[in-house]
């Protein structure tokens, strides 16, 4: 018997208008353990917290129970407010009456009497709860970042100058991400590789950053403030030790193949460097192309050529493995493969091409060293049709979602193409031209007025080839009237995904994500930096599509949440994991397997399992999995869930 | 028996056809019953009217009047009411027309007689009168049994009987005609006759339609031709009009108009069900296509299967020489 | 102007098969659709163009069983203000002249400028109730009617004749017409109209509410049967000659020119 | 009278009774056109039709509401344009579905008799006979009178159902003949119901006359689980598409397959070999009916395919999912539009710029749309089903 206290919350109406609150009230007054229970409009206010702090003094209260919101909300308000007046933190629980109640009904003669039952048995609950005292555990105060873009660089950069170690980890040769394929940037035009290089330079020159290039995160095991991680270093099959980055291979090298960077427009060699400004600048061999790997030791023409012999043809994968305290994800995006739409041609005809191809095209570092030629013939296209939602906001078939940054490059495209060609005509197909951002709308409307750019609403159904014409099919939804409308080229504006690595990085590091393959984060308003999984923060496009400002705001947000972290020296974890009664456990290591966190050890000398405290988050597989009962979780152990179970169902 | 009466049809000096059927008529079913039959006229300056049936009746009723110069039901109505009321005629039979729809049933309730309409056959056996009509779109015959009277006032349906010449020598009584003003409430006011060249495939009796059979444009002068010498229009199916060689008003079908000739001739039409649907009322359907398989067979009276183009000239020919 | 339309349901026969029932006096319906008989359907449209010129009511009347209430509701949909089912369930077998004199009892107590009906009906196709009303309500008539038109008191009217031939006539009102096909475009019914339509309510008549009880019957159908015609191509071979020669024999004998 | 040219308010009444009908997605739409430009009638040059207002009209209750005698026949019209391919539904980024919308407007239209007389006509037809052509049921297996096709009796192992056309028409009679002689030839067991065979339903239903559709439908199902039927095989898509989908909803138990997914697994498993060359070329047309709305897009090309001598051509830019109606569904083939109206010529000319000698179908209102409209086009190129190719070539 525990002298206990119910505190009901209205939430405002979000649960009075559906919960009878004077009956709640009535009824938990009832329960033998209860001896007071008050309701308040807003407990989580000042007012709210006095209530319950001024109560648990004058009433001598040893558990508190607050019916409310979600735990994940407020249980830490509410939880700091109790331990003020000197009670154990664990003695507060919150009953969850509003998600998993008031917001999921209407009929309040059905909600009522639940919202009582939940009350009732977080009551059995808590009656049976134990004092528990965090856990400590130092913090390794280095961060690992996965993705070199504007994201992960500017991230690096912001934990790097605070005077922490970071690792900075970029699949492809170089760092730069997206944003070194770009043009200008809107709205205010200015040269993305201008502003992106000098940061890409600081980053590869930082003493605090450790730049991986060409490789993989493997592995990440361990938890917050402790994370083991492996990561493959990809074969370059050059030392770039050796290598200076003359370009001597690349040059002499006899295999072109589709460049990536140029988004299939350009060639590259087979020995190469992505780009001229890349960092490192130091080339990379691609076996899968390089004669000498295809025709089994034939060619070698850039080992000949290279004069420091750094060309080495022996190099395997290989892989670093280092401890991290935390781990920024910037892993970036991809674009929806145009090849999905057949109804448009894509894929069939060369003039059919996506937005970044478009980049790639005005692009001064481009392949057509910015001039914007149709792939087919090369000539200047007089007439370019720009399609929106090309697999945006396609749920039956594509992705449901706006890609966001796509109105806006079709308006800084359109002015583009005008600027170069002022006698073409720029068509923007849309579905409607959604511009909110600093200086946006204002842009698009410059676009419009003064480039004298044609807006079409309606989405077109089919681009036909005519001649060496293609021809859009669209019905202009607000005329009435059917167009076919003869282009010389069309952009389509292909929706942005999240990359096949975050994906994989998702299921390997049990990350969650939304439907789309994008990270979740614990709050969309209130922590949108910090993913599901504690010590992973999120910055860019691997958590939603971005545009480049956004895209570093969150970035530093991530690093500042790294740097919160790095700022104490030790973590405070949260103690209510599993715990081993050693007089009960037979040893039949049944649980080692099951805990996804490698957090349980068989002590060989007891014969029986052991928990390892700073990795067990409390996930309670072991608990389940356990024949003979002798694994717990604190708190939540097998007689408070059949209390819990009684008092709901009986 | 108190005698057969017939109101004569006539407009424009001209007696119907329908008259001639019903005189003809009139008199077998007064020889059957023995007993006479008596032509109605209402008109003016009848003369000429009087003459052509003087053949045909035992006796012809008169009423030459200018109120009757033209047909008016409501000043016909009066005369006539008062004509049976005093003759009180054992049959009084008018031609089932636009006359004498117009006519009949309100003239038989006045007078309240027993009255049908639209008959193709009377027969009189004791004191009963039945008569035959059709119904249900002529798919089923109906045998009706009057209210026994001794007066019954009938409308028939055109060529249900056949004219016959007749010598007879009638009686001609004019009489007065017991209304000297036509009535304010119904007045005639002309005769409107359809505006020339304009060809209304509805309204003609003999409708000479044509396919995709027919090939040419120029092929279309001939078939003109073949349905002008027969006094028939031309009508067609979609692919013609399609093709602009004839206007969307000439076709028949489901899309273009429904039409029920006494005659219709499909040259070179296939007999699309769309095309069928529409032409499928004609009395009498003549179908000409070189395919035996065509499905207009399965809706034709009569067919020939040959070459258009060989049939139409000579079948010109043939129907000339009779 | 206030205008009548009487409006019979009736089986569609056109394009079905016809059976006769075991009465031997009327048709197999299991299988057949009914509808608005087609010239009334013209008929109430004349009605609801009227209407439109001069405004005022249209009342749709129908002496049939409870299936005729689908029928008016449809006219109300395309026009009609109020419905009257006069309840056929009452009365044993009617023939047309009864159903004038009903209608007639219901009617003399409306009040009206003009009264519609179709021409004929394709069921039994009598061409009867509208003349017999108009003598019944003693009123002035005219049949075949292909072109309306209207004043306060006078129509002028045109009626249908043999050949291609137009009668003209003018004519005071109140009085009666029967409206030939084709005078018309009869309209659809918006989903609003049937919308409203669908919630009005249909006047309903029993026999006891009639002034009279007894109606004199003129004819009694004894028998239904198929007329002995049956279509069966008779192909006249031989050479376009000796073919050509049969068909004309053929149209000669049969008076088809 | 002016006409008024406001609507005052929206109504909600006939949003809400066309929603019970069926228009359940029309608040999905956000007027995109994309359904409008992927229609049929978009390649049709004189007709304007804009699909996408459908959703947004429904949604405010404004579908066939005109108080104006003339813009409301416009109206029905344009609900009756329709001819139900499902190009737009597979194109809508919401994959709203717009036929239904339609339907739904055309069902409570049908029950007040507003709608095109040719339909109406169709569907007393159907209703009376049992076919929309207005044949007597009992013509029904006269096609089969010369081949000895037996009537179904249990045991069978398949129902031939033949659908209307093939039943009675003349030219299509020899679809129904050539599948008979092929199932004959490789001794495959099955009959047919003949006499008692009624229309399939689909395309009146698709009309709106959901009345007529219940009857018939009701009526088969009570035929074929009466003769013990468990299997049948179609000529059409249509009756394919409404056994194997909507009949299950009224009680029906059988399988159903097209024929030509039941030949294809017969030359799959090497029973069917044609021997005879076919030197032609070929092009096939992917009925909506069985492509789109069924998946089934290479069991037709495989009964081509097998065939010695035979060029399989394809309809650049417009096969498979991108097929384009013939126009006869949902009524079309019964309604006649105005020429330079008509769907038909659009898909032929595609057909017939492929160069192909003989255009193969599998669905006899395409055979018979494309047959019409072919005889006023004075050409060469022939229409076959591809039961009749695969039958020459035997």
């Amino acid at each position: 018997m525990n002298k206990t206290g119910v505190f009901v919350c209205h939430c405002g109406k979000n649960i009075s208008a559906t919960v009878n609150i004077e009956k709640v009230v009535e009824e938990i007054g009832k329960n033998k353990n209860v001896i007071s229970c008050k309701d308040y409009k807003y407990m989580c206010s000042e007012p709210g917290q006095n209530l319950i702090t001024d109560t648990i003094k004058s009433d001598k209260l040893e558990r508190v129970v607050v019916a409310c919101c979600t735990p994940s909300l407020h249980e830490e308000t509410f939880r700091k407010a109790a331990e003020t007046t000197g009670m154990n933190r664990y003695f507060l629980e919150i009953a969850n009456i509003r998600e998993q109640c008031s917001w999921v009904h209407s009929d309040m003669n059905k909600a009522t009497p639940k919202a009582i039952s939940i009350i009732n048995s977080v009551l059995e609950k808590i009656n049976l709860n134990n004092s528990l005292d965090a856990i400590k555990v130092p913090v390794t105060q280095k961060a690992l970042v996965i993705g070199g873009g504007i994201a992960g660089i500017q991230a690096a950069l912001d934990i790097a100058n605070s005077g922490y170690k970071v690792t900075l980890v970029e699949k492809n040769p170089s760092i730069g991400g997206h944003m070194a394929q770009l043009s200008e940037t809107f709205p205010t035009l200015d040269c993305s590789q201008c502003i992106l290089t000098p940061k890409m330079v600081d980053a590869g020159k930082h003493e605090n950053i450790e730049l991986l290039t060409y490789s993989e995160v493997e592995n990440v095991s361990g938890t917050i403030g402790n994370f083991k991680v492996k990561i493959r270093r990809k074969a370059a099959y050059v030392d770039h030790d050796k290598c200076t980055g003359c370009g001597d291979c690349t040059e002499k090298c006899p295999t072109k193949v589709l460049s990536e960077f140029d988004e299939g427009l350009g060639k590259r060699k087979a020995i190469y460097s992505p780009f001229p400004q890349a960092v490192p600048n130091k080339p990379v061999l691609d076996s899968d192309n390089c004669l000498y790997f295809r025709f089994d030791g034939k060619c070698g023409i850039c080992q000949k050529t290279c004069l420091l012999d750094a060309i080495d043809f022996t190099q395997q994968d290989s892989f670093v493995e280092d401890e991290f305290g935390a781990i920024v994800l910037a892993t970036g995006y991809n674009t929806y493969p145009k090849e999905n739409f057949r109804e448009y041609g894509a894929g069939k005809y060369e003039d059919v091409i996506s937005g970044l191809q478009f980049e790639r095209m005005v692009s001064a570092s481009g392949p057509t060293e910015g001039e914007i030629l149709r792939p087919s013939d090369g000539k200047i296209p007089k007439r370019i049709a720009f399609l929106s939602c090309i697999g945006s906001r396609d749920p039956e078939h594509h992705m449901p979602y706006c890609s966001k940054i796509c109105c806006m490059y079709n308006a800084k495209h359109a002015h583009l193409y005008k600027h170069q060609v002022p006698d073409g005509e720029a068509i923007v197909f849309n579905i409607d031209v959604r511009t909110a951002g600093k200086d946006y709308e204002e842009f698009f409307t410059r676009v419009k007025d003064h480039e004298n750019v044609l807006y079409i609403r309606g989405k077109p159904a089919r681009v036909i080839k005519e001649k060496d014409k293609l021809v859009v099919w669209s019905y202009n939804t607000l005329t009435g009237r059917k167009f076919k409308i003869v282009c010389d080229m069309v952009v389509l504006a292909t929706a942005i995904i999240p990359t096949m690595e975050a994906v994989e990085l998702s299921s390997k590091l049990r990350i969650q994500t939304n439907e789309n393959g994008f990270f979740s984060e614990i709050h969309p308003k209130l922590r949108p930096v910090e993913s599901m999984v504690p010590g992973f923060m999120l910055a860019g496009c691997c958590h939603s599509p971005k545009d480049i400002p956004d895209t570093v705001a969150q970035a530093s947000a991530a690093a500042t949440k790294v740097l919160q972290m790095f700022s104490q020296p030790e973590l405070s974890l949260d103690p209510q994991i599993a715990i081993v009664d050693e007089d009960v456990c037979s040893g039949c290591k049944m649980c080692i397997p099951v805990c996804p966190y490698e957090a349980r050890v068989f002590n060989e000398r007891k014969g029986v399992v052991e928990v390892k405290e700073a990795l067990c988050v409390g996930c309670g597989s072991c608990v389940t999995i356990c024949p003979s009962g002798a694994t717990q979780q604190k708190n939540l152990q097998d007689t408070q869930i059949a209390n819990m179970m009684e008092a709901l169902l009986g | 028996m108190s005698g057969i009466y017939i109101l004569i049809e006539h407009r424009q000096d001209e007696i119907r056809d329908i008259s001639y059927e019903l005189l003809a008529y009139g008199r077998k079913l007064a020889e059957d019953n023995n007993t006479k039959v008596t032509a109605v006229i209402l008109g003016f300056n009848t003369e000429k009217i009087v003459e052509k049936i003087e053949s045909q009746a035992h006796k012809i009723i008169v009423f030459d009047n200018e109120v009757f110069k033209e047909f008016n039901a409501e000043t016909y109505q009066i005369a006539l009411a008062d004509l049976i009321r005093k003759d009180n005629p054992f049959l009084f039979l008018i031609g089932h027309s636009a006359f004498g729809m117009d006519l009949c049933p309100a003239l038989a309730t006045q007078l309240n007689l027993p009255f049908t309409t639209d008959c193709l056959a009377i027969e009189i056996a004791d004191s009963n009168l039945r008569v035959v009509r059709h119904m249900f779109d002529g798919k089923l015959a109906a045998k009706v049994l009057l209210r026994e009277n001794s007066s019954y006032m009938l409308t028939l349906r055109a060529g249900s009987f056949s004219a016959a010449e007749s010598s007879l020598k009638a009686e001609i009584i004019k009489l007065d005609s017991p209304v000297s003003e036509v009535p304010d409430y119904r007045k005639f006011l002309e005769y409107i006759e359809a505006v020339a060249g304009d060809v209304d495939i509805t309204k003609s009796d003999i409708v000479v339609g044509i396919g995709r059979g027919i090939k040419e444009q120029d092929n279309l002068a001939m078939i003109e031709e073949f349905a002008a010498s027969i006094g028939g229009v031309v009508a067609c199916s979609r692919p013609i009009v399609d093709a602009d060689w004839l206007p969307k008003d000439r076709q028949v079908g489901s899309s273009g108009k429904v039409i029920k000739p006494k005659l219709y001739i499909a040259i070179g039409i296939s007999g699309a069900f769309q095309h069928v649907a529409g032409m499928k009322g004609a009395e009498t359907i003549v179908a000409i296509n070189k395919d035996a398989n065509a499905p207009i067979f399965h809706e034709a009276d009569y067919g020939i299967v040959d070459d258009l183009f060989k049939v139409i000239p000579v079948l010109k020919e043939k129907i000339a020489e009779l | 102007m206030d205008i009548i339309v009487c409006i019979k349901r009736v089986p569609q026969t056109a394009e079905a098969e016809v059976k006769i029932d075991s009465t031997g006096k009327d048709i197999e319906k299991d299988r057949l659709t009914f509808d608005m008989n087609e010239s009334d359907t013209y008929a109430l449209e004349e009605a609801a163009l009227m209407k439109e010129k001069f405004g005022g009511e249209i009342t749709v009347i129908s002496l049939g069983d409870e299936d005729a209430e689908e029928t008016l509701r449809i006219a109300l949909a395309k026009g009609a203000d109020n419905a009257i089912r006069i309840k056929a369930e009452d009365f044993d077998e009617l023939d047309a002249f009864q159903t004038s004199q009903i209608l007639k009892s219901v009617i003399k107590d409306l009040s009206y400028d003009i009264i519609f009906t179709g021409c004929i009906s394709t069921d039994d196709a009598y061409s009867q109730i509208g003349l017999t009303l108009a003598e019944l309500l003693e009123i002035p008539h005219a049949a075949l009617v292909i072109d309306f038109d209207a004043n306060e008191d006078r129509a002028d009217v045109q009626r249908e004749l043999e050949g291609g031939l137009i009668e003209h006539l003018d004519v005071a009102l109140p009085a009666l017409f029967t409206i030939q096909t084709g005078i018309n475009e009869p309209r659809y019914a918006s989903l609003i109209a049937i919308r409203r339509a669908a919630k009005k309510e249909i006047q309903v008549i029993g026999k006891d509410e009639l002034a009279q009880s007894e109606f004199i019957s003129n004819s009694t159908l004894e028998k239904l049967y198929v007329p002995p015609i049956s279509k069966q191509v008779e192909i006249l071979d031989g050479t376009a000659a000796e073919s050509s020669a049969k068909l004309a024999g053929i149209i000669k004998d049969k008076g088809l020119l | 009278m002016a006409k008024k040219i406001i609507n005052e308010d929206i109504n909600d009444e006939i949003r809400e009774v066309l929603i019970e009908e069926g228009a359940e997605d029309i608040y999905k739409c956000y007027q995109c056109g994309k359904c409008t430009s992927i229609c049929p009638w978009f390649q049709v040059d004189m007709y304007n039709f804009p699909v996408y207002r459908f959703s947004l009209e429904t949604s405010m209750g404004m579908v066939a509401s005109s108080e104006d005698k003339d813009e409301l026949a416009a109206e029905i019209d344009k609900i009756y344009r329709c001819v139900g391919c499902d190009a737009c539904v597979t194109q809508c980024p919401h994959g709203i579905d717009t036929p239904s919308i339609l339907r739904a407007a055309r069902r409570l239209l049908v029950d007040f008799g507003s709608y095109p007389e040719t339909l109406k006509s169709t569907a007393q037809k159907i209703k009376n006979v049992g076919n929309p052509l207005g044949e007597p049921a009992e013509k029904r297996a006269d096609w089969a009178i010369d081949l000895n096709v037996p009537k179904f009796q249990e045991g069978m192992d398949h129902l031939y159902f033949p659908c209307c056309l093939p039943a009675y028409d003349s030219r299509i009679q020899n679809v129904a003949k050539a599948t008979a002689k092929i199932l004959q030839q490789y001794d495959i067991s099955f009959g047919i119901l003949g006499e008692k065979e009624r229309c399939c339903g689909e395309a009146i239903r698709k009309v709106g006359a959901e009345k007529v559709f219940t009857e018939v439908c009701k009526t088969n199902i009570k035929e074929f689980s009466g003769s013990g039927v468990k299997n049948v095989l179609v000529s059409s898509p249509h009756c394919f598409t409404t056994f194997k989908n909507e009949y299950p909803e009224f009680g029906a138990d059988f399988e159903t397959l097209h024929i030509t997914q039941f030949l294809s697994k017969l030359i799959d498993e090497g029973t069917i070999k044609p021997s005879k060359e076919f030197n032609k070329k070929v092009v096939y047309h992917d009925p909506c009916t069985l492509g789109r709305k069924n998946g089934v897009y290479e069991e037709p090309r495989n009964c081509l395919k097998c065939i010695p001598g035979l060029e399989l051509l394809e309809v650049e830019e417009f096969n498979r999912n991108l097929s384009v109606c013939c126009g006869a569904g949902s009524g079309g083939l019964w309604m006649e539009w105005e020429k330079n109206e008509r769907i038909a010529d659009v898909r032929l000319k595609q057909l017939i710029d492929t160069g192909a000698d003989i255009i193969a179908v599998a669905c006899p209102y395409c055979l018979q749309m494309f047959e019409e409209t072919l005889k006023s086009m004075n050409l060469e190129i022939q229409v076959l089903d591809v039961t009749e190719i695969l039958y020459e070539s035997l």
